[in-house]
């Protein structure tokens, strides 16, 4: 579709929210009592938040929740019979304000889970978001979205893309038929474009994603590995708030005779994770996990999904609590 | 493939009654993996037994619950009867129909839904029960008894006589404890030594008896049936053999000033030295702290006297390794001295005893031949008090027991006084006359009725000298706490009887748990008096708590039993419901993380230690394991294991969490 | 709530509780069916998840039993099954979870009157508070949480 | 803190030890743990007040330990965690030379355990100022607004066990919630699981915590978990007048017991 | 059948056959008549078992794909899937995902001989390509199947290793590792290894098949390599742990191959550019 540009007023924005919490989920960040930023559907207007740089979480849980439930059973005596989810009931969502980056993910979320045999979970879930994304005016020294081929106003996996201007108003870039049918929902909101600059953060560039790719092709015994994952202490914190890790683990949950079969998020990070049965672990320690980490994102992914596992989001890194700090980590790498 | 069978007994009515047993029958029957489901008017009947059995084999069954009584009655009736049927018995579960149930509610629905709860919750648990084999513990058929007083005497008497081996252990020269220094012994007053020394010679000739004098406990490992005991045998300075006993060395000893141990102080003896003339065996032995040849460096007048050069100056210290079956404490008590008592003088006043030292007056082997005589300047004492309850139910003097000994043989010593004094004035201050036993009272009575002891009913607040009299302050209650002064020549304190110093030591090295006095803790204090925590381990004596000579020798007896029984077969059968830490293939071989925290939980000290190493010795990992000898399946380290690496046969995490879903959720 | 018949789940020790309990039988006296008793070795192998999971699994009252301190059958699993639940009883407060719901006793074998008084006290009880909503209403929300989430 | 880096540069030359764990500052000016194997690189350490994560989780990981013989840059809470691990037979002390940091941040001459155990029992062991005030407050709620609270709080958690991970006494090689017979904890995260977790973790901490406040410090969603080991250690201190932590030959309290610990709930 | 990937066949147990007491072999047929028309399936691949309220466990269909209207699979009780398995009887329902994975190239083996080499539990996952291989007979030259086991109550498949050697056909070797052997024992006694250098097959035009606990790996390969055989021609399956099974929990991954999706079968030259995370 060609993409068009339109101008929203700054008190039109607000009509364009309450016009889509009307009659949808509309998934927002707001700030939280504890000053943590997070997402909550259909928060009132005032409560959401334009000037934050990242929320705690990533928004992937929208295509791809904590818990997802597979299907439901019954064990009787005689007979098990499963119930399927009604995929029907997944709701339609309109994500708001959320940034490139994490709107850049579901396009690598849709590498994994799409890749081969198509996962319907994720499909569906996708096919009912629409985004709006915002571009972002404000950035800090985790932000290194420039490094892995986006920047601070990408539309990739936007449906519209806000854009602040100077005098408070916003370019709406409409990128898709998604986008554009909500724009048509309240096309009196949309006007053309002004000159009025637009308000885009400067992320610097800290490496090159190809030239990583391309190192880390022959690193796999590399002592940085060890070096660099000493202070890692394995717990789950950068790929749960990581906006592409889609690892995941099954398990079953039964009350009495009914229970339910759900995929959960789960962190390659574990020392459990590739366990077998046998107690022989093929990543038994940390530096292995660690490795694990970095190639299935930046060699594995671009070489089996043709996709980059990492949006320069800087969640990981801001959200470790021993600053394992990813960008500087490949910025290490493609210099050895 | 879990095949559950499930047996409904109407237990007459008892269950019928207010159970709807059909329904229940019938609504189990229903249920995964049930693959039979009946009732019976009497399951526990021959007819109803071989109901089961027929079952067992006829449905294949996996599992067996039997729904009836109280486990506690019959489930040993139910397991054998299902290993009989061919299925392991462990196999087995109950489901309590009838107290838990029938009998405690009114007949209605909810009390027979409330039995189908119960039954399904079995049937969940039966289906993860393991097959378990009995534990079998090889039994070492040897005993060691610690302490060679009338206890320990008793005990390893009786145990030698069952035709098993005994290692006897005295820290002294010579057996016979604190009974052979006793004069005459209550409430027969027949002669202590005359009594004993014939039992001290069993002793040493019992073929079965192997005696170390002079030796003590270095550690004990090990478990039940599989003790490995460490003896330090300390050097006599002798060779036993070639010694004979003639006591020409104890008489040339130049050294001869030192006070004498059994004679409580009252007399001395030379460095080379036999406790006393009975002592058991009879041999010398050299108190190096003592002989001048050890702190001079010259002397040797034993040497050289001796005529079989028996004497070994550098005779060291022996350790000797055991294999050990089962152990007998009876290390004995200890009492108080005068010194521990300011109001009493703190020991200042020579003419102040404690109930030992008169012991040794008044027997005719002692320092004075019998003879009751001050030690301060040898008199007879005309007026004599004796103080009972010297520490003993004092808690402010951190006793707040009853020494139990002190009525008995305060009677006693009042009596033998008036018994060798015949004009002497004999006065008892008492808080209670604690007499039971047999024959006791009666003999307490004697000593006022017939021998005329004064017993005032108070307490002595306190004894100082006055003039070479020692005046005793007290009160006597019966008079309305009229305040009483008497000025005796003599003060007799029944000082507490206490732990025997080393007590903790030993009971460290035995791992026995032991109470705030220091005293041996029982296993259970009505049900186990003779047992203590650590399977294997007995106790006789006054280790245990102050007690006479009858009592003594009824529990060493009791424990010489218990060391017999053990030792009645070849080996030890135990339930195996018993704990065990999981171990899985390397590198992890287990999932415990060896932090140990349940070592100190465990009463029994049945967790162990296990190193895995590599082929060059080192050690990779050091886990905790369970020795199902010593384990008693209490589960406490199961709940307390963070990384719920330790599990329990019988009622295993899995089995007690699948109990909880089944009694809550329908199936 | 006058039909409500509560879910009481008794973890009790096999020597002193579930004898007790035999003798209330024994005795024919009669108490409220609510109650089911799990048997246990001893108090100290009682782990308190279990509890956590009587509740998850629909449990409106808890009773945890054993033998009288200096009784236990192994000397010591009650005292330490004790500090576990001084522990497990301040969290549970610190959390707001309602410890009302739990009653802790010591029931010896020779009590058969005293486990009735127990059962039947805190069945009374529970029937006053009514079956435990919140905590129910937490494990069910639970549940469409994970629905929600996308 | 020359004096740091001069010890510890020191102890690396002369091949004391093999690694020093201590502070340094990342290129965004975090401070983290830093491992330094080489004696000239030894200038890297730091200490300041910003170096609050307790380090003495390392002591236990393999990698780690591998290095052979460790110095460590030890607060007050890492040298409790250290006794709470030697007394937990995690770790030996000969393994382990202590470069202790006092509460004013100089290094301290702490030449072996019972030095250590020294300074520790003149220390204020209770829970650190800034954590009383919200323990205070959270106490004065009532049981309802209690089970709010921590319902918020907890349906945040998404299990990556950051609280677990970071925390030194949290050593076993097996975790509880990685059993699986039975489940003891659901693997998914929603509040009732995540609340089972925080209950067990906050369990198994009691009587043993150091009040570091690592867990909460590493949660990256915010949750003060921290919160629930604190209340325990009050509690521990309250009922048994013990802190953890302050001596290599400890019990811990749920794994002792005195015949007359006193509680009023049992009937 | 609804997009739903993770959405098992339900199957019913047909038949269970205990192996050893801790292995179990069961035969599973389709509860619903147009699942089984539409499933096939190749030697090599695997499914995910499950036990609708424990949970899914992964392992090889270890039936051949000549062998119509039913799967079986053989797994030893080890985890709490398996444990639960083991619990079922027959006309009990069992959850099945698959296939999954890639196959033994047996068409490019036709013409060749074949030596399969296995030790222990390892050879359910080579019994399929082993049955497929026999039925198609006349389409191979020598077939040697090599077999050991700790001990002979260790030994699975005890029927059709009976078979195997009754047929003139078949060269089979069983082995047990020494004190493994019963007094009726009448195979070798002694390590894979070993055995498999005494009967010195020869290498020309055979494909190998090995599979066993990674200490018989270890010494089985140099053995073969002394007869001659090229890595390309011989053969193993790796068995890292996973969930999904068509490349998506992120666990099974060797470098950049995920084993559910190019594996589980793998030519020792693959095998050898592969990182060691296996």
């Amino acid at each position: 579709m060609e993409t068009t540009r339109k101008l929203i007023r700054k008190q039109s924005v607000e009509k364009l929210y309450n016009a889509l919490t009307s009659n949808r989920q509309v998934y927002a960040p707001v700030v939280a009592a504890d000053k943590q930023i997070e997402y909550r559907y259909n928060p009132g207007f005032a409560e959401v938040t334009f000037g934050h740089i990242r929320s705690t979480l990533s928004v992937k849980n929208v295509v791809f929740p904590k818990v997802e439930n597979l299907f439901f059973y019954t064990n009787a005596r005689s007979e098990s019979t499963i119930t399927d989810i009604d995929m029907s009931r997944i709701p339609e969502v309109v994500l708001w304000g959320a940034h490139p980056c994490d709107n850049a993910a579901f396009d690598t979320l849709r590498s994994i889970f799409c890749w081969d045999i198509k996962d319907e979970f994720f499909s569906k879930r996708l096919e009912k978001l629409a985004v709006i994304g915002l571009s972002c005016h404000l950035s800090d020294e985790y932000c290194f979205c420039t490094s892995v081929g986006l920047s601070p106003d990408s539309k990739k996996g936007s449906d519209i893309l806000l854009s602040l201007l100077k005098n408070g108003d916003y370019h709406a870039d409409i990128l898709t038929e998604k986008g554009n049918e909500i724009v048509k929902s309240a096309a009196d909101l949309f006007e053309t474009v002004s000159d009025e600059k637009e308000v885009i953060t400067e992320v610097k560039q800290k490496f090159s994603h190809e030239q990583v790719t391309s190192k880390l092709s022959a690193a796999f015994e590399h002592p940085f590995w060890v070096e660099n994952s000493l202070r890692c202490i394995g717990c789950g914190a950068c790929a749960y708030v990581c906006p592409t890790c889609a690892c995941f683990d099954i398990q079953d949950e039964t009350r009495g005779k009914n229970g339910k079969r759900y995929r959960s998020w789960d962190s390659c990070g574990f020392g459990l994770f590739t366990l077998h049965t046998s107690g022989h672990n093929p990543r038994e320690v940390q530096s292995q996990r660690w490795r694990q980490r970095i190639m299935h994102k930046f060699s594995y992914m671009p070489e089996r999904n043709e996709s980059l596992g990492c949006v320069g989001c800087g969640r990981c890194s801001s959200g470790c609590p021993v600053d394992m700090n990813i960008a500087e980590q490949l910025e290490a790498l493609q210099n050895i | 493939m879990a095949r559950i069978g499930v047996f409904v007994c109407h237990c007459g009515e008892n269950i019928s009654a207010t159970v709807d047993c059909g329904k229940v029958a019938d609504t189990i029957g229903k249920l995964k993996h049930v693959a039979y489901s009946t009732e019976y008017k009497y399951m526990c009947s021959d007819p109803g037994q071989t109901l089961i059995k027929d079952a067992i084999r006829e449905h294949k069954l996996t599992g067996v619950v039997v729904s009836a009584c109280s486990p506690r009655m019959h489930e040993p009736t139910f397991r054998k009867a299902c290993a009989e049927g061919g299925l392991n018995p462990f196999l087995c579960e109950m489901a309590n129909l009838r107290e838990h149930c029938s009998w405690v509610h009114e007949k209605n629905e909810l009390t027979t839904e409330k039995a189908i709860d119960i039954i399904r919750t079995q049937v969940e648990k039966v289906k993860l029960n393991s097959a378990l084999q009995p534990i079998r513990v090889p039994v070492t058929k040897t005993s060691m008894v610690i302490g060679g007083g009338i206890a320990g005497i008793q005990a390893a008497l009786d145990i030698a006589n069952c035709g098993h081996k005994v290692v006897m252990v005295e820290r002294s020269p010579s057996i016979g404890g604190h009974m052979s220094q006793l004069s005459e012994t209550f409430p027969t007053l027949d002669c202590s030594q005359c009594i004993l020394t014939p039992r001290m010679v069993e002793v040493a000739q019992h073929p079965n008896i192997t005696l170390y004098t002079y030796a003590e406990v270095e550690s004990v490992e090990g478990f039940i049936g599989n003790f490995k005991v460490k003896i330090r045998k300390k050097a006599k300075s002798l060779d036993e053999k070639a010694c004979t006993g003639c006591g020409l060395c104890t008489t040339k000893c130049p050294q001869k000033k030192i006070p004498n141990e059994f004679e409580q102080g009252m007399g001395m003896r030379p460095a080379i030295y036999v406790p006393f003339p009975q002592a058991v065996p009879n041999r010398p032995v050299i108190d190096k702290e003592h002989c001048t040849y050890y702190i001079k460096g010259k002397c040797k007048v034993c040497e050289i006297v001796c005529p079989t050069k028996a004497i070994r100056f550098d005779q060291p210290d022996e350790i000797l390794d055991l294999e050990i079956g089962a152990i007998v404490v009876s290390t004995g008590f200890d009492i108080k001295h005068a010194d521990f008592f300011p109001e009493y003088g703190y020991g200042k006043y020579k003419d102040v005893i404690d109930g030992l030292q008169f012991e040794r007056l008044a027997s005719a082997s002692g320092p004075t031949a019998g003879a009751i005589l001050r030690p301060s300047d040898g008199q007879v004492p005309k007026n004599i008090v004796f103080i009972a309850c010297a520490g003993s139910r004092d808690p402010a003097k951190g006793i707040a027991y009853c020494s139990k000994i002190c009525c008995m043989y305060t009677a006693k010593h009042a009596m033998l006084y008036k018994h060798k004094v015949h004009e002497g004035n004999a006065h008892v201050f008492y808080m209670d006359i604690r007499s039971g036993g047999k024959n006791y009272d009666e003999f307490v009575r004697r000593a006022i009725e017939e021998d005329y002891v004064n017993y005032i009913r108070g307490r002595v607040s306190t004894v100082y000298e006055r003039d070479g009299k020692l005046i005793v302050k007290g009160v006597d209650t019966l008079l309305g706490a009229q305040p009483v002064e008497i000025v005796a020549d003599m003060v007799v304190l029944a000082t507490a009887g206490v732990a025997n110093p080393g007590a903790e030591e030993l009971a460290q090295k035995l791992h026995v748990s032991y109470d705030s006095h220091k005293f041996f803790a029982e296993a259970h204090p009505k049900l186990k008096p003779v047992e203590t925590n650590t399977a294997g381990i007995f106790l006789a004596g006054a280790c245990q708590n102050p007690k006479d000579i009858p009592d003594s020798v009824s529990q060493a007896s009791g424990a010489a039993v218990k060391v017999a029984a053990l030792f009645s077969q070849n080996g030890l059968t135990r339930e195996p419901l018993v704990a065990f830490v999981n171990r899985t293939a390397p590198p992890m071989y287990s999932t415990c993380v060896g932090c140990f925290l349940c070592q100190s939980v465990c009463p029994y000290q049945a967790i162990e230690r296990e190193d895995f190493k590599t082929r060059d010795g080192k050690i990779i990992k050091t886990v905790a394991k369970i020795n199902e000898g010593l384990c008693q399946g209490c589960g406490t380290c199961v709940a307390l294991c963070r990384s719920k690496s330790i599990d329990l046969y019988g009622y295993s995490n899995n089995q007690v969490y699948a109990e909880v879903v089944a009694l809550l959720n329908e199936f | 709530m006058s039909d409500f018949e509560p879910k009481v789940v008794a973890f009790v020790c096999n020597w002193c509780t579930y004898a007790g309990a035999d003798l209330t039988g024994t005795s024919r006296i009669k108490y409220a069916s609510n109650v089911k008793i799990i048997r246990f070795p001893c108090t100290g192998r009682i782990d308190f998840m279990l509890l956590l999971k009587a509740f998850a699994n629909g449990a409106d009252g808890i009773i945890v039993s054993g033998c009288h301190p200096n009784d236990c059958h192994y000397t010591s699993g009650n005292f330490h099954a004790k500090r576990r639940w001084i522990m497990f009883k301040e969290l549970m407060d610190f959390m707001g979870i309602d410890m009302n719901r739990i009653t802790f006793s010591w029931v010896s074998a020779a009590e058969g009157a005293k486990w009735a008084d127990v059962v039947n006290a805190t069945v009374t009880r529970i029937r006053e508070l009514g079956p435990y909503v919140s905590y129910k209403e937490m494990v069910d929300k639970s549940v469409e949480e994970e629905v929600k989430n996308g | 803190m020359d004096n740091l880096v001069k010890r510890a540069k020191e102890l690396l030359e002369n091949k004391t030890v093999q690694v020093v764990i201590g502070y340094e500052a990342g290129p965004t000016g975090v401070i983290r743990p830093a491992f330094i194997t080489d004696p000239e690189k030894a200038g890297k350490l730091i200490y300041n007040d910003k170096c609050d994560q307790n380090l003495a989780v390392y002591l236990t990981k393999k990698e780690v330990k591998n290095f052979g013989k460790m110095a460590i840059v030890a607060t007050l809470p890492v040298m409790r965690s250290i006794m709470m691990l030697i007394s937990e037979q995690q770790l030996f002390a000969e393994s382990i030379v202590v470069l202790g940091i006092s509460a004013d941040g100089n290094l301290l001459d702490i030449a072996d355990i019972n030095i250590m155990q020294g300074y520790i029992e003149k220390s204020d062991l209770s829970n650190p100022e800034k954590y009383k005030a919200l323990l205070a407050e959270l106490n004065k709620l009532n049981p309802e607004e209690k089970f709010a609270y921590w319902q918020k709080e907890l349906s945040k958690c998404i299990k990556c066990y950051a609280c677990r991970q970071a925390c030194p006494m949290c050593y076993c090689t097996r975790c509880t919630v990685e059993v699986n017979q039975p489940q003891w904890i659901p693997v998914q995260a929603n509040t009732h699981g995540n609340m089972e977790w925080h209950i067990l973790r906050a369990m198994h901490l009691a009587g043993r915590c150091i009040s570091c406040g690592e867990c909460g410090r590493a949660c990256p969603v915010g949750i003060p978990c921290h919160l629930l080991t604190m209340q325990l250690t009050d509690q521990v201190y309250t009922y048994f007048k013990v802190y953890a932590g302050t001596s290599d030959k400890m019990n811990s309290v749920l794994s002792t017991f005195e015949p007359n610990d006193k509680e009023s709930f049992i009937i | 059948m609804s997009d739903n990937i993770y959405k098992p066949y339900l199957m019913e147990i047909e038949n269970i056959v205990e192996e050893t007491p801790d292995v179990r072999t069961f035969r599973l047929k389709f509860k619903n008549n147009e699942d089984a028309e539409k499933f096939v399936f190749k030697a090599g691949q695997f499914g995910e078992y499950s036990v609708l309220g424990e949970g899914e466990s992964t392992f090889c269909v270890a039936s051949s794909p000549t062998r119509k209207g039913y799967i079986e699979c053989t797994f030893r009780k080890a985890g709490r899937v398996t444990n639960a398995l083991a619990n079922l009887e027959i006309g009990d329902t069992v959850g099945f995902r698959g296939p999954y994975g890639n196959t033994f190239p047996v068409e490019q083996w036709e013409g060749k001989n074949l030596l399969y080499i296995a030790g222990g539990i390892a050879l359910p996952p080579m019994r399929c390509v082993i049955w497929n291989t026999i039925d198609l007979r006349d389409k191979y030259r020598d077939i040697t199947i090599v077999y050991g086991a700790r001990t002979v109550s260790d030994l699975v498949y005890k029927n059709e290793l009976k078979e195997w050697e009754d047929r003139p056909d078949i060269k089979l070797i069983t082995t047990v590792d020494p004190g493994g052997q019963t007094p009726d024992w009448k195979g070798e006694i002694g390590f894979v290894p070993l055995v498999l250098e005494k009967l010195a097959p020869s290498s020309e035009n055979t494909v190998a098949v090995l599979c066993g606990p990674p200490v018989m790996i270890k010494f089985t390969m140099p053995v073969l390599k002394k007869l001659g055989f090229q890595d390309k021609d011989i053969y193993t399956t790796l068995e890292n742990r996973m969930k999904c099974g068509f490349g998506k929990c992120g666990r099974c991954n060797v470098g950049k191959l995920f084993v559910c999706k190019d594996g589980p079968v793998f030519s020792y030259e693959e095998i050898l550019t592969l990182p060691e995370e296996y």
